[in-house]
């Protein structure tokens, strides 16, 4: 009975109560998803809606995210914000979360076909990693590059995206011989330090380090540190938290590439605000936007300093 | 008469459809060997469960001479002085004989080390136990420091038997003790008991070894369906008159059955 | 469940009743095959990976051209060897479990992430996704092919477990597994057998989370290992082997299922929905462990 | 002589520093009952474990009515029809006393619900297990579907030996099967053993009740120190020289020795 | 280890051993905490949670201007109580520690994230860092203060449980607990105190983990309870409680380490590592097995 009542409420104003914005996100874990809730919360609040934030149990989660579409969508919610753990785990939840009217909005991760969600707002993540790559060919010059990658979580869609936008940056390939370690860190500092230490056990002649994230590049940088190759090592990274910010400012790495996860978050909620009112639906990709970072501007590349980035940072 | 050293009344255990106790009376005197007889499942080992705080009974009352107590572990019992050999033995499988003899009551080095430093000495307890085991006739342990799990049941229950008789210091609770003793073992195990009531400890014995029972028990508890049915002396019963009582082919007010020295009548 | 019923008035639905079996099937099913092994006194930390690997094979072949029943057929064959390499590490070498199930859940974990190259496998195959298909009782329950074939599977292996001898060896193994050797109970060839099985029943787990989300990931279920547990030791199963039953671990599947719903549909946002999970899982053992005291 | 149903020669078993069988022999003729006595620790539970197939001796052999056997675990005995009451009992203490009479050797139905569907005959089972506790005297079970664990020790090993009874189909060996036995219920152990002969198996009985060995032995096997010093025949021996051949008071050659079996010369 | 000295020139550099105790230290402090625990016949899936929720204490508490020896001491509390309501619901409640430890990771690791409000701290005080530093011995091998606790905190714990009557009561509880129960133990007390100690040796944890990556996380150390696990079960401690020791598990934690940083500078890839550290750890106690079967 219910399901006939909810389908017919999916365009209307007719509900009753604050509107209802269901939020999944890919963990509970990630500082980036914390922002990225704590901005739509707030910005929910404002506009005089309910924010639901619902996360799968870790990277890769598909069925708790599915599980999650499932329980929002029975809660009634008007529309669910969500960032994909895998861009084509969920489309079954997906659809026949817009088959009972409710407004699907991807945020930072595609989905596969993109036209799964009524719209995306998300970072360009090819784009952000090619930003690091370019910055970081730009730092080393003339010098051939002796590169290590410090990679996410194997498989991972953004993970992948940000990997290859940077070999396109450096104008390197998978397999190229300059690349002489890959190691996966899973984004976590402690496993990023550990892997860092063991590739440079093996071979110290690195001159370029690629980061997913920036707690792999504290991570990484430890390590150089230690081996008193801090310096000497163009590193850069990925994500724009304050803290990353900070540590750009502090020349522990060189570079960071902002993403604006409040962008997306604010963006998001005020689409499924306005489709609650007059039944609008956004469509299509909006790029919220990727900004170098860093206090050593080279030529060619735009770029921000860090007083721009800790004004800008999201935590 | 003078106060039973431990005394119960009317204990009830039950386990969901079984009765285990079903309101056994029991009277310990200073200075006796008691033995408790009765057939398998009489409920005798949960009788002395009940006794030394491993079982709270559902009804009844267990009195310490003549005051009112409660066990509410076994560890209670053991601070009364009350000393217990289990029909499981209670032992731990993979510790070695010394450590099983002194669980509980590990001895430590006298000096800061043992008071601060709380070190235990390891050598007092071998030798004692190496020395308890000896005096039990148990000189088969080749080797002192084997893990109880890989002695021979007789060897195994000699070390539980050890335990209670190094330990009791009011009365010793011993269930079935020399079951899987041989022949010499087990008159060292009466010896033993012997030398414990000599020092005054009162002694409870359950076995089914009649002719042990009546060679060193003062009165004999017959035990039958979860309760006490007679109390007996040697001198006065035959050993097929208890038996007869323990299966229930004679009953305490039969003409031929012997002098009961308890008042069954209320029941 | 009373609680979520009155805050929020959808949960007791039979709609949402259905969702929440949905959602629970996978899980389940890995705790069947799991509760076999914990019985036995093992436990098995590989069950969830063995299952993705599964997904993948099933939809990696799909996607290349495969028959759909060849690829069934593959994914079978690949859990089911996956078992029995389990089996008979703890049965021929004679080693803990946990180290054999946590070995094999490194390399199969690996080897999903190796035979994926890196993507995901999206399937619309009929046969492949027709347990998450299904029809209206009453017009109203949904009831996907998925549900009733997770009846059939817990109603065979709870009459396995309690009627045939089979089920009773499994059992004794668990209990006192040098009682068992001595009565004469093949002692090797039971426990090998209850690996081979659960790894038989994670290819079903396989099928089923195809039915339900219809993607291969190889970084799907990362935490299925200790939630299948979960269920097992909630329904009320030992650890030590030799003590539970099939029936404990549907009840402890649903448990968590019906919490994480109900507490999702409540609005509550997801850490504190962990929190209350957590103490909800200590509360309903506690509950259980109470009740089943006072009944003795 | 004939020649002996089961025979082992020299074995031996070692446990690191313990030798639990140093060179023992072995010989059992059909259609008697042997008693095997000796010390706690002497090596009767190794012996016999050896010879069900639970244990693998370091050296010697064993022979089935003549042939050289070698038993890989106790199953492969159990398929020579040689079943074993173990002083462990070997039960499974959390199942019911009909499933564990019946471990390894289930009674499923017939037609095809037994041989398609492999479903068990549960009460056919429970029945044939009520009836056999009923003939070794066990009535203080008050409901057969009890746990193992929560039986009394005598219940316990009434079952243990119920379960040999049912299935010795060549011979049966029983190690201490009456030592938490009570009084009656140990007389129709015996009364087993003897139908059991008289069927034509022969029992092995390791016990330490020696007036039970002298009632019910045809020959007596005197263990010592891990190997067989002396066998005697009942009829030959008092009770006291068969003790003091245990306890090394008395050696085979000595004297006042009752005559003895076996050569013992070799060693 | 051979295979790596030879594929690897500078794998059996003393510089390179020191890297991996290092690099093991968090984990086999872990360890020892969840070795207590085993050896009581529990588990604990906690202990990692309640791990990064002491840094966090720790780091917030400077990063607020707290002085650092109230952090401290504020950090070692918070530890030590979650051990000790862990030990409590196993004690008082009787439930089985999967399920209260399990609860308490859901919990911990819920009031982590909650406390961390979003952001890790980075901590610069000297206190907090001190056991990342230390010196070199010989001029070459660096020891930090961090490994001269490790030695020292293993070795007190080796002495309680093999030199105190407390120590064998925990053996003793986990070998038979209704024998440990009848012979008078205090199984009550003595389990407590399990947990509680298991808590304050989490703390140390801690303080360890700060001294390697000077930044409290939420979200670090996800694996950290499978790891000590791990470490526990590869230094021969049985998980059904009451064998085991404490220096088999120091032994346990440095294999997985060597193994990890073996490989990686082996130069192998990080998937085959996987595959090879699955097949390595079941090798390394399959060997084991077969060592201690011949010198019975
Ligand atoms: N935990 C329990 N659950 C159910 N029944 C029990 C339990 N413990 C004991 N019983 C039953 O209570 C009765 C008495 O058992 P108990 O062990 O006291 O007998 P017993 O006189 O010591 O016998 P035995 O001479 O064989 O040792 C038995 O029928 C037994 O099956
Ligand atoms: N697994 C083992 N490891 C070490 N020693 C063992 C092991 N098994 C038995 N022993 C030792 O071997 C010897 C013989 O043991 P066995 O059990 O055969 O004796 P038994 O004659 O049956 O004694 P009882 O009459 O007490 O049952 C004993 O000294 C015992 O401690
Ligand atoms: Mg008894
Ligand atoms: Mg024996």
């Amino acid at each position: 009975a219910c399901t006939q009542t909810k389908s017919g409420s999916g365009g209307g104003g007719e509900s009753t109560g604050p509107v209802k914005i269901g939020l999944v996100t890919k963990t509970d874990t990630n500082p980036y998803f914390v922002k990225l809730r704590e901005s739509a919360k707030a910005h929910a609040e404002k506009s005089g809606a309910q924010l639901i934030a619902v996360a799968g149990k870790f990277d890769g989660d598909n069925e708790g995210q599915v599980a999650a579409i499932e329980n929002l969508v029975q809660q009634g919610v008007k529309g669910i914000l969500i960032t994909p753990s895998n861009s084509t785990g969920i489309l079954g939840a997906l659809k026949q979360a817009k088959e009972k009217g409710v407004l699907v909005i991807a945020l930072d991760t595609e989905t596969d076909p993109k036209d799964a969600v009524d719209a995306t707002y998300a970072t360009n993540n090819v784009t952000a990693g090619e930003l690091e790559g370019k910055y970081v060919k730009a730092a080393l010059g003339s010098t051939a590059p002796r590169l290590l990658m410090m990679d996410g979580t194997p498989g991972g869609t953004v993970d992948e995206q940000r990997h290859r936008g940077f070999l396109q940056g450096m104008g390197l390939k998978d397999g190229d011989p300059a690349i002489i370690g890959v190691a996966p860190t899973n984004g976590d500092q402690n496993k990023a330090q550990a892997a860092m230490e063991n590739l440079l056990q093996r071979d110290a002649t690195v001159n370029s380090v690629y980061t997913i994230n920036e707690p792999a590049a504290r991570g990484a940088v430890a390590a150089l540190t230690a081996k008193n190759l801090a310096g000497k090592v163009a590193v850069g990274s990925i994500d724009g938290g304050c803290q990353g910010v900070a540590d750009v400012k502090a020349g522990k790495y060189l570079a960071t590439v902002m993403q604006f996860p409040k962008k997306m978050a604010e963006q998001g909620v005020d689409a499924v605000v306005a489709f609650a009112k007059d039944g609008k639906k956004p469509t299509g990709f909006q790029d919220t936007g990727a900004q170098l970072i860093t206090d050593k501007p080279l030529a060619g590349l735009d770029s921000k300093d860090t007083a721009w980035g800790s004004q800008n940072c999201w935590g | 008469m003078t106060t039973p050293a431990l005394q119960a009344r009317g204990l009830v255990k039950r386990y969901g459809r079984v009765t285990a106790i079903d309101g056994a009376d029991f009277d310990l005197y200073a200075g006796e060997v008691l033995a408790v007889v009765g057939d398998n499942g009489a409920g005798k080992s949960s009788l002395i469960k009940a006794l030394s705080g491993a079982l709270i009974p559902d009804e009844g009352t267990i009195l310490l001479d003549g005051s009112e107590t409660h066990f509410h572990s076994p560890l209670d019992a053991r601070h009364a002085g009350i000393e217990t050999v289990h029909q499981t033995l209670a032992l731990a499988p993979a510790m070695d004989i010394a450590t099983n003899l002194f669980l509980g009551r590990e001895v430590r080095r006298t000096g800061p080390l043992g008071s601060v430093f709380r070190l235990l000495d390891r050598g007092a307890m071998r030798e004692q136990a190496q020395k308890q085991l000896d005096a039990l006739g148990i000189e088969t342990v080749q080797h002192i420091g084997q893990l109880v799990e890989t002695l021979s049941g007789g060897q195994r229950q000699a070390v539980a038997v050890a335990r209670a008789a190094m330990f009791g210091s009011r009365m010793v609770i011993m269930d079935e003790p020399t079951a899987a003793l041989g022949v010499k073992e087990s008159r060292q195990v009466l010896d033993l008991i012997r030398r414990i009531r000599d020092r005054g400890l009162p002694v409870v014995l359950i076995s089914h070894d009649m002719p042990q029972v009546f060679e060193i028990a003062d009165r004999i508890h017959v035990h039958r369906l979860g309760r006490r049915t007679a109390v007996v002396r040697p001198a006065d019963a035959s050993m097929s008159q208890v038996v007869s009582l323990m299966t229930g082919a004679l009953r305490p007010g039969d003409p031929d059955a012997p002098p009961n020295l308890v008042d069954v009548s209320v029941r | 469940m009373v609680v979520f019923s009155v805050t929020t008035s959808t949960f007791l639905t039979v709609d949402n009743l259905s969702l929440v079996v949905q959602q629970s099937l996978v899980v389940a099913t890995l705790a069947l095959g799991q509760t076999l092994i914990v019985l036995t006194g093992g436990i098995d930390l590989a069950n969830a990976a063995v299952m993705v690997l599964g997904t993948m094979v099933l939809a990696r072949l799909v996607t290349e051209g495969s028959n759909s029943v060849v690829a069934l057929v593959a994914g079978f064959l690949v859990c089911a060897v996956l078992g029995a390499i389990s089996g008979g590490l703890v049965t021929m070498l004679n080693l803990p479990p946990f180290i054999v199930t946590l070995g094999m859940l490194t390399v199969v974990l690996a080897a999903g992430r190796l035979y994926s190259e890196g993507s995901s496998y999206p399937v619309t195959d009929n046969l492949l996704g027709v347990l998450g298909e299904g029809g209206y009782l009453f017009g109203q329950i949904k009831v996907t092919h998925g549900m009733m074939l997770a009846v059939v599977m817990f109603a065979i292996t709870w009459y396995a477990l309690t009627r045939t001898a089979w089920g009773r060896h499994v059992y004794a193994l668990g209990n006192d597994p040098e009682a068992a050797r001595l009565t004469g109970i093949h002692v090797g060839r039971t426990r090998f057998s209850v690996y081979l099985i659960a790894g038989v029943i994670y290819a079903f787990a396989a099928w089923q989370a195809l039915g339900r989300i219809p993607n291969a990931d190889p970084n799907a279920f990362q935490t299925g290992n200790l939630d299948s547990i979960t269920a097992v030791v909630i329904g009320g199963t030992s650890l030590f082997g030799g003590r539970g039953s099939v029936m404990g671990t549907v009840v402890g599947a649903l448990i968590v299922a019906v919490l994480r719903s109900g507490l999702t549909q409540a609005g509550i946002d997801s850490l504190y929905q962990d929190v209350a999970t957590g103490v909800l899982v200590i509360a309903a053992v506690a509950f259980d462990q109470v009740v089943r005291r006072r009944s003795r």
